[in-house]
């Protein structure tokens, strides 16, 4: 068995039909089996779009090229759609900003949940029941039993965020992606959220790929950090070297930019400017 | 204000000069679209016979030849002749003005009583709304045509009745929509803005309510008026139609289609004429949806607006969003 | 022999007989079934001539008064003493005593009943007397003022059978009566289903179909579908798709109309054409084959007469009377009335009726080459009464479909006499020509020439005076897949149909 | 709990609609112009005729005197009688409504069967970036909501009536002769629902929850089946009262040309005749009907989407 | 400058809702308020009532010794040209329609009597938008030609226009990137620096509240749990709850979750952090159903 589980190269990801920079470009990184990575940088600087094509569900418009695009050992991209489809049904699991809209209103959650399992791994209805009470039971969920009952717009967002992690646990994936899973949500929630993600990643070993605005936060769960800026990785480093002092001017003006409990009130917050970094291209026209 | 640099380049932000930049960008954003210049020209076309009127067509449209009455397709009659005589494709021409007009004046009238209604309704306390709601609705329910053979049966047969049915029975359409389209903007946080800012009633009924809503108004009045067509021949069809000597589309068609065994081209050539017309109202409907709403002029990449937000329905809540916009200061254009 | 194979023409009997089963296509429904009260035309007609019967018929082709309920009878001017056939029945087997067919006729007779028929039967003056012997099977009608159709009226009456005078109310729906077909299916709208049985009134009952489907279609071109389709052995065309049948090889029996279709005008004082000479400039404008060409594509024939040659007092000169088509002549007229070039502009409210196709558009439009402005209303029969008879819409012409079933010139008089209603009420269009009127008066006592003359004469005053600009002959055409038969412009004679085995 | 708040508030909205409908159509007969009494007495009518009429009609009393017995009729299932042909009006819709029924449920399978899927395949298409599909669907949908549907009738049953003679020319009664009518009123209904399903399912296909579901890998037939289809039918659901209209209004168009008895054929003829009970009772009906429907279509809403339950209060 | 005294705020039913209940708050002149709490503990309705947007069920509001509680009239024109809310969404709260210079127009319209158009509001509001950091080139575009953060500087110009001194911020960065939230706080103490109002700040963000304010009130359920100097909150919160809030801050370097998985055991969720939680949320702090219009043409 490979160690990696999760290995880019060269990630390219373009919109059709437009003059602009592709707003993901040449992104390399690995993730280790086990390993909690996140991945920062600011608004619209690719995040989600990677992690997007990462699990092959680019929006409409969007087309991905890559030298490798590897999961589990298996090409991604040249791979066939049985085995593909098999693959990231079960072995990948997706959390995703939005816990309000990100499950389906008209459907229970309990039929929402089983469906992927049942799909791949051909379990019985009652048999998939229990597995899905059993992981809203990991998450912390009161009364499983009565929330496969319900609607979505019957949780609170907390409550849905856990569900959706739930359902991504179900067939003991060896890679969540979680895309900002807790930026909608409150601090105190956000604590539960993270705490359930190490939790699992703890138990059955499942690798992490946490993305947020938040590089406090990452910097508390993740044991590497991948700093994109404009569609490109800047800096992909560990916790302890962020820590330290990273290297980047960009990564250290992020640190600076975010206020902590300890920053200093009398001093004005410092800014990024677009010119400060003069990556190789101008950002955009 | 140690990392601001404003462009200091000396615009101005007077009226005009903006005025000329929203002008220019929706023009440009109309030509964008051919199918907007194609329905452009075709409307163009039918506005010239609208001015021409049965009279521009000489004596043709309306002096009956009964030696030619009842003729299929020749030569001279490319349609064939109805039944006195008259060359019908010349008189389908000539019925445009009355056709276009009739269903516009009517399509405007239950525009304007529909706004009222709507609007009155969407400012209203919540028991007047519910009950006006559930009025509209059941008239709704109804449909245009048994509405407004409904009308007819108070107000009698003719043009003025047609008009005036027509009218009643779309008027709780554009009830409807004005209705939601208000109650949409109404409950929007720029509203709450405005009236935390103090704008006054006649400012947040003009720049806010009557902007964000006029142009949707506009559109649907506009493709409203391809439905009236339609509404107003199948009136002619039920003998409840415009009557003679005036004479438009529907009552054409009604008589080709009586004739239809005989002579197809007399039931034809008015259906085509109406099915252009629907089309390019339509067409011309949705290329001025995307000219006249800022929001889609440029279509703006973005995770869940992206391509296909410029193609929501005009109806409904997400006429002026452009969806979960993905805004960066980075993408300052 | 519906559109189910065989082909064309086979009814599976020999030549000449008629056919056992029969699919009809009437053109508009029953509105009732109680013949009194009915305001419909050839759907209803046709259905009460099969399920009721009359006192005496008339043949078609001859012209002759023929047996119906009554054997023989005995005509005077004002009465008519029947000799009845014996053991009549109803169609649901209850006998019909001479005087329940009196019951029926006193029905008819009392004003209250509200029949339109009323009148036209039994004249002017009304019934005074109904006398039943069911001893003896003798009934006698006696009117108080002469009138010389009674016994054509007589046709008319359908006579209801007693269960239907119990309840008049279901009569509406289930009909009566004592005639050689009973309702055994009815699809209101749809279809009406009519079987024949043995009425011991029918003499020959092979002579009739044993089963009729009477399916209802108000569309032309639909009941030309029809039977084209072969879904149907008899249909009638009343508009241009009857160009389209006879293209196809059809071909028409004619169903003649009794009078014809005329030009009427308001002559209220204070309208227009209260004037003569409007009347006759708009009557100098009009021609009669154009006309005809507009409102029924030619199947009708222009005609110059009220009278059309179907009716026993027709004259064939007094065509003449009637302003011909000149459009000098028209400007002339107008003239003198003082419109036109250098006077007023003439404004004019036509109402048309909407079977007589381009026929008021035709109107209008010549009348707006002599620059009179004119406004069109069409509607059905029914809208079109309710406006010249109502006071509320004003009118100034009507193209009048005097369509009749009596082949005989009375009920004219109903429109255009003074003489009968209270006020002239019948006369909706306010004539007042004392002549006609005085003559008019006259003519039903009347008997031998004197009664022909003085009915010509009337038409003629009719015509001088342009009360009445008289247009077309309507016919309606009917046709038959293999079969002949005899037809007025209603009805198609049930008991004539006869396979041609073309 | 949350049910009966609902019904409760639906029944109210049945009863207030219905009061009005019925003040409408009663306020009708008396401002409509002309003589009841005098259309059907008929042309030949003398004033005493006509004044057998009017009492026969009850036309003589006074207005409160006919509202009363009207609304007392109607508490008794009593729509009072046809001017026309003397017959109970319940009677007379009773004869109408089966084929108008049969006309509007085979026209409204027609519309969903075709409606739908082709809405679905305009989104799935236009997704893929089939431009020319796309021109070709909102064209062709929007020339069949442009044709006149007398016109779309007349030339069905020119095609398969007369000249192939598939179906039969006209009439009512067997399931073959309701097919073409059918499909005349179904065209133009069926083009608006495929439009809206088509947009619907892009919008749909473009949320989080169908990415989400997306992210399960399942099978496209579960894709849409379960996730994108029934959240992009509300919209069409909604439409369901109009839907309705729109297929009883065409009714009375598609009648005419095939000869079918009907509830439009009835109200036309009742207009066009002053029948006026007739025209009261099918509004009423009618009136009824799409207040049931819409209350119908509420709690279908409520059954697939359950949210529309709360914001419908 | 600000205060409210027991107010009670609730939202008619059906069934009614108290969202806020006896609170009692005041933001003295010149300074930084903060105002912190769970989702849906009321914080947005204090802030709407306020400035008189949602009516107060009892209590008063007085601004500047002047009482405002649900204001009418005169007292409402001139409660907001004291006192301005700037939303949490910039795009939402302009109006799509209107170009950004005609919207701060509007307010300084409103402010001074003088028409749209006219020169003094074409000045000023050039002005204020120069002051905020729009670029020139935008203030004629349409809101949704700018980015977030400008659109941010726009709302915050157009509360400025109507010469207001206590702005109300309801989390207004929260949907803004960390470096455009940055500059937009400078702006902010900037300003009140520079022009002397005052400010209530709602947000979530515990570290950003830390950074700007003076005093601190923290809410849950609709009622004011602890109250103080901002110093003294941040540094020895004494309400359970205020102290759960901190401790799930994440602090740069903090090391909650990593050390205990470097030391494997993890305990579950406690009970007291479900409870901050709550299982069945408040009935109306659900997602907003979409109404589906009906019968749209
Ligand atoms: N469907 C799309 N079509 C074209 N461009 C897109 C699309 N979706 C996103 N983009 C563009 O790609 C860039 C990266 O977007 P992405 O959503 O990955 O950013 P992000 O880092 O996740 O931002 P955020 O922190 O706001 O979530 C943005 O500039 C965005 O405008
Ligand atoms: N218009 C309203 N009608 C009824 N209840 C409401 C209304 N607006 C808000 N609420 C309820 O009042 C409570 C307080 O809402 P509020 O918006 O003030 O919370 P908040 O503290 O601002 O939350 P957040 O941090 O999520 O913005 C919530 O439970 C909410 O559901
Ligand atoms: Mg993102
Ligand atoms: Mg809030």
């Amino acid at each position: 068995m490979n160690d990696v589980i999760l290995r880019v190269e060269d990630l390219t990801i373009s919109t059709s039909g437009r003059d602009d920079p592709p707003p993901v470009r040449g992104v390399d990184f690995t993730v280790r089996r086990g390993e909690i990575v996140g991945i920062v940088g600011e608004s619209g600087s690719g995040k989600t779009l990677t992690s997007l094509g990462i699990a092959r569900l680019l929006p409409h418009g969007l087309s991905l090229d890559a030298t490798t695009l590897e999961f589990d050992g298996h090409d991604l991209i040249g791979g066939s759609d049985r085995e593909l489809r098999r693959l990231l049904g079960t072995q990948m699991a997706m959390v995703f900003q939005d816990p309000m809209s990100s499950l389906n209103p008209a459907r229970k959650i309990g039929k929402q949940m089983v469906e992927a399992v049942r799909e791949h791994r051909g379990l019985s209805k009652s048999a998939a029941r229990e597995l899905a009470v059993r992981s809203l039971e990991d998450v912390y969920i009161t009364e499983p039993e009565k929330r496969l009952w319900q609607y979505p717009h019957e949780l609170s967002g907390g409550m849905r965020q856990r569900v959706m992690i739930a359902m991504g646990l179900m067939s003991e994936p060896s890679l969540i992606v979680a895309d900002e899973p807790t930026t909608a949500l409150d601090v105190t929630v956000q604590a539960q959220v993270m705490q359930l993600l190490c939790d699992l990643n703890d138990r059955s070993g499942s690798a992490v790929l946490l993305i947020s605005h938040n590089i406090s936060l990452l910097s508390e769960v993740c044991d590497r950090i991948i700093v994109m800026f404009r569609g490109r990785i800047v800096e992909d480093l560990t916790t302890s070297k962020l820590l330290a002092g990273p290297d980047h001017p960009y990564t250290q003006a992020l640190m600076r930019a975010v206020p902590d409990l300890a920053t200093d009130r009398t001093k004005a917050l410092e800014t990024i400017a677009d010119t400060e970094f003069d990556l190789e291209e101008p950002a955009r026209a | 204000m140690t990392d601001v640099h404003p462009d200091h380049d000396g615009t101005d932000v007077r009226g005009d000069q903006r005025r000329r930049g929203t002008t220019r960008q929706m023009v440009r954003a109309f030509l964008s679209s051919p199918t907007g210049i194609l329905s452009g020209l075709v409307l163009a076309a039918l506005a010239v016979l609208v001015v021409m009127g049965p009279n521009g067509f000489g004596s043709a449209a309306v002096v009956s030849d009964l030696g030619r009455a009842s003729e299929g397709p020749s030569e001279d009659f490319v349609a064939g002749t109805d039944a006195l005589g008259r060359d019908i494709l010349t008189r389908t021409l000539a019925a445009t003005r009355t056709s276009i007009l009739y269903a516009t004046l009517a399509v405007l009238i239950a525009m304007v009583a529909g706004a009222l209604i709507g609007g009155l309704l969407a400012a209203a306390g919540p028991r007047v709304r519910r009950i006006g709601g559930g009025v509209i609705d059941t008239m709704m329910g109804f449909g245009d045509i048994l509405l407004a053979v409904v009308v007819i049966a108070i107000v009698g047969v003719g043009s003025q009745g047609a008009i005036l049915a027509i009218a009643v029975a779309f008027t709780p359409n554009f009830a409807r929509f004005t209705y939601s389209l208000v109650d949409s903007v109404m409950v929007r946080d720029y509203m709450a803005a405005a009236k935390v800012i103090g704008v006054g009633r006649s400012g947040i009924s003009r720049r806010y309510v009557g902007r964000n809503v006029a142009d949707s108004m506009a559109i649907v009045t506009f493709t409203a008026i391809a439905e009236g067509i339609m509404a107003m021949s199948a009136l002619s069809f039920l003998g409840l139609g415009v009557q003679s000597p005036t004479f438009d589309w529907g009552q054409m068609l009604t008589d080709g289609v009586r004739n239809f065994y005989l002579n197809p081209y007399a039931a034809l050539v008015p259906a085509a004429l109406i099915l252009v017309t629907g089309l390019a109202v339509g067409l011309f409907g949705d290329a001025l949806a995307r000219a006249v709403n800022p929001v889609l002029w440029s279509e703006r990449p973005s995770l869940f607006a992206g391509r296909l937000g410029g193609r929501r329905p005009l109806v409904g809540k997400d006429v002026m969003g452009p969806g979960a916009a993905v805004e960066t200061e980075g993408n300052r254009p | 022999a519906c559109g189910d194979g065989g082909g064309a023409g086979d009814y599976g009997v020999a030549v000449g007989e008629a056919p056992p089963e029969l699919t009809m296509v009437v053109r508009n429904d029953v509105d009732t079934f109680d013949p009194m009260l009915t305001a419909a035309e050839n759907g209803a007609t046709q259905m009460y001539e099969a399920i009721y019967d009359t006192l005496v018929r008339r043949d078609l082709s001859t012209g002759e008064y023929t047996s119906g309920m009554a054997d023989s009878w005995d005509v005077s001017i004002d009465r008519i003493d029947f000799q009845l056939k014996a053991d009549l029945t109803c169609s649901d087997g209850t006998p019909l005593q001479p005087s329940d067919i009196a019951a029926s006729i006193e029905r008819l007779a009392d004003p209250d009943t509200g029949s339109v028929y009323t009148g036209r039967v039994f004249g002017a003056g009304g019934v005074s007397e109904i006398v039943a012997d069911d001893e003896a099977d003798t009934l006698s009608v006696e009117v108080n003022d002469p009138h010389s159709d009674l016994l054509d009226g007589m046709r008319s009456a359908f006579i209801v059978c007693p269960a239907g005078l119990a309840d008049t109310e279901a009569l509406a729906t289930e009909p009566q009566g004592s005639g050689p077909y009973r309702l055994v299916e009815s699809n209101r709208g749809t279809s009406y289903t009519l079987e024949r049985w043995d009425s011991p009134a029918v003499e020959d009952l092979t002579d009739l179909p044993e089963r009729i489907t009477m399916r209802v279609v108000t569309a032309d071109a639909t009941r030309a579908n029809l039977f084209e389709t072969g879904q149907a052995d008899l249909v009638s065309v009343v508009g241009r798709d009857a160009r389209r049948l006879e293209e196809s090889g059809g071909t028409p029996i004619r169903g003649e109309a009794a009078q014809s279709d005329a030009l009427v005008f308001n002559q209220r004082p204070g309208f227009a054409a209260e004037d003569e000479n409007v009347r006759r400039a708009i009557a100098h404008a009009l021609d009669s084959e154009a006309y005809t060409n507009a409102a029924s594509f030619g199947v009708g024939e222009p005609i110059d007469t009220a009278y059309t040659p179907n009716l026993d007092c027709y004259d064939a000169d007094n065509g003449a009377l009637k302003p011909q088509f000149d459009m000098d002549a028209a400007r002339a007229a107008l003239e003198d009335a003082g419109y036109g070039p250098g006077g007023e502009t003439l404004r004019l409210r036509l109402v048309g009726y909407d079977n007589q196709n381009s026929g008021p558009d035709y109107v209008a439009d010549t009348l707006r080459q002599l620059g009179i402005e004119v406004e069109v209303r069409n509607g059905t029969l029914a809208q079109a009464a309710g406006i010249i008879y109502g006071e509320s819409e004003p009118w100034d012409i009507f193209v009048f479909p005097l369509i009749s079933a009596a082949p005989n010139p009375y009920p004219l008089v109903t429109k255009m006499s003074s003489n009968l209603g209270e006020g002239g009420s019948y006369n909706f269009g306010r004539v007042r020509n004392d002549e006609y009127d005085d003559l008019t008066s006259r003519a039903p006592g009347a008997t031998g020439d004197e009664r022909c003359e003085l009915w010509s004469a009337a038409e003629a005053s009719l015509l001088e005076r342009v009360d009445l600009v008289p247009l077309m002959w309507s016919i309606a055409s009917y046709y038959g897949d293999g079969l002949e038969f005899e037809a007025e412009y209603r009805t198609v004679d049930l008991r004539s149909i006869r396979t041609t085995g073309e | 709990m949350k049910w009966r708040m609902f019904l409760r508030a639906r029944l109210a909205r049945l009863a207030y609609v219905l009061t009005a409908i019925t003040v409408l159509t009663f306020l009708m007969v008396h401002l409509a112009p002309g003589d009841p009494a005098r259309l059907v007495a008929g042309m030949d009518a003398d004033d005493n005729a006509v004044e057998v009429a009017r009492q026969n009609l009850g036309l003589d009393r006074s207005l409160p005197a006919q509202f009363v017995s009207y609304v007392g009729g109607l508490f008794r299932g009593d729509l009072g009688t046809s001017f026309a042909t003397r017959q109970p009006v319940t009677a007379e819709i009773a004869q109408k409504i089966g084929p108008t029924m049969e006309l509007a449920l085979i026209g409204m399978v027609l519309i969903l069967l075709v409606g739908i899927p082709l809405g679905l395949l305009g989104a799935v298409s236009t997704r893929k970036g089939g431009r020319t599909f796309e021109v070709l669907f909102s064209s062709g949908t929007g020339a069949m909501a442009a044709i006149p549907q007398y016109l779309v009738a007349t030339f069905l049953a020119f095609l398969f009536a007369v000249t192939w003679q598939i179906f039969p020319v006209a009439g009512a009664g067997a399931i073959s002769a309701a097919i073409l009518p059918a499909v005349a009123i179904a065209v133009r209904p069926a083009a608006a629902i495929a439009r809206l399903v088509r947009v619907r399912t892009l919008e749909v296909l473009e949320t989080p929850y169908v990415r989400t579901a997306r992210s399960k890998r399942l099978p496209a037939w579960k894709l849409y089946g379960w996730h994108v289809f029934p959240n992009a039918i509300t919209t069409m659901l909604a439409m369901g009262g109009v839907l309705f209209a729109s297929l009883i209004g065409g009714a009375v168009i598609v009648e005419q040309v095939f000869a079918r008895p009907g509830l439009g054929t009835a109200l036309v003829n009742g207009v066009l005749l002053g029948d006026y009970p007739v025209v009261q009772g099918i509004v009423l009906l009618l009136g009824f009907s799409v207040v049931l429907v819409n209350a119908l279509v509420d709690i279908l809403l409520g059954v697939v989407d359950p949210r529309t339950m709360e914001a419908g209060r | 400058m600000l205060e409210l005294k027991a107010i009670d705020v609730t939202y008619p039913g059906p069934p009614p809702f108290t969202a806020v209940r006896h609170v009692d708050l005041t933001v003295a002149s010149g300074t930084t308020v903060g105002l912190v709490g769970e989702s849906g503990s009321g914080k947005s309705t204090i802030a709407r009532a306020a400035i008189g947007l949602t009516p107060v069920t009892s209590g008063t509001v007085t601004l500047d010794g002047k009482d405002v509680t649900n204001p009418r009239g005169r007292t409402l024109r001139e409660l907001r040209r004291t006192a301005q809310l700037v939303f949490q969404d910039p795009y939402a709260s302009l109006n799509p329609r209107m170009e950004i210079a005609m919207a701060v127009q509007e307010a300084v319209s409103v402010a001074s009597g003088e028409r749209i158009g006219s020169a003094h509001c074409v000045r000023r509001a050039t002005e204020l938008l120069d002051r905020t950091g729009v670029p020139r080139a935008a203030m004629i575009r349409y809101p949704h030609q700018l980015s977030g953060g400008q659109l941010q500087r726009v709302s915050i110009a157009r509360a400025l226009a109507t010469e207001a001194t206590m702005l109300i911020l309801d989390e207004v960065t929260a949907s803004l990137d960390v470096s455009v939230q940055a500059r937009i706080l400078n702006l902010l103490r900037e300003l009140q620096r520079d022009l002397d109002i005052s400010m209530l700040y709602i947000s979530h963000d515990l570290s950003v509240v830390r950074y700007l304010t003076d005093h601190l009130y923290v809410m849950r359920h609709g009622e004011i749990v602890e109250e103080g100097s901002s110093d003294v909150v941040f540094g020895s919160p004494q309400h359970e709850y205020t102290r759960t809030l901190l401790a799930a801050v994440p602090t740069m370097g903090g090391n909650r979750w990593r050390s205990r998985r470097e030391h494997a055991s993890v305990p579950p969720l406690s009970e007291e952090a479900e409870r901050a939680a709550p299982v069945t949320p408040p009935a109306d702090s659900v997602e907003a159903p979409t109404p589906v219009p009906r019968g749209t043409r």
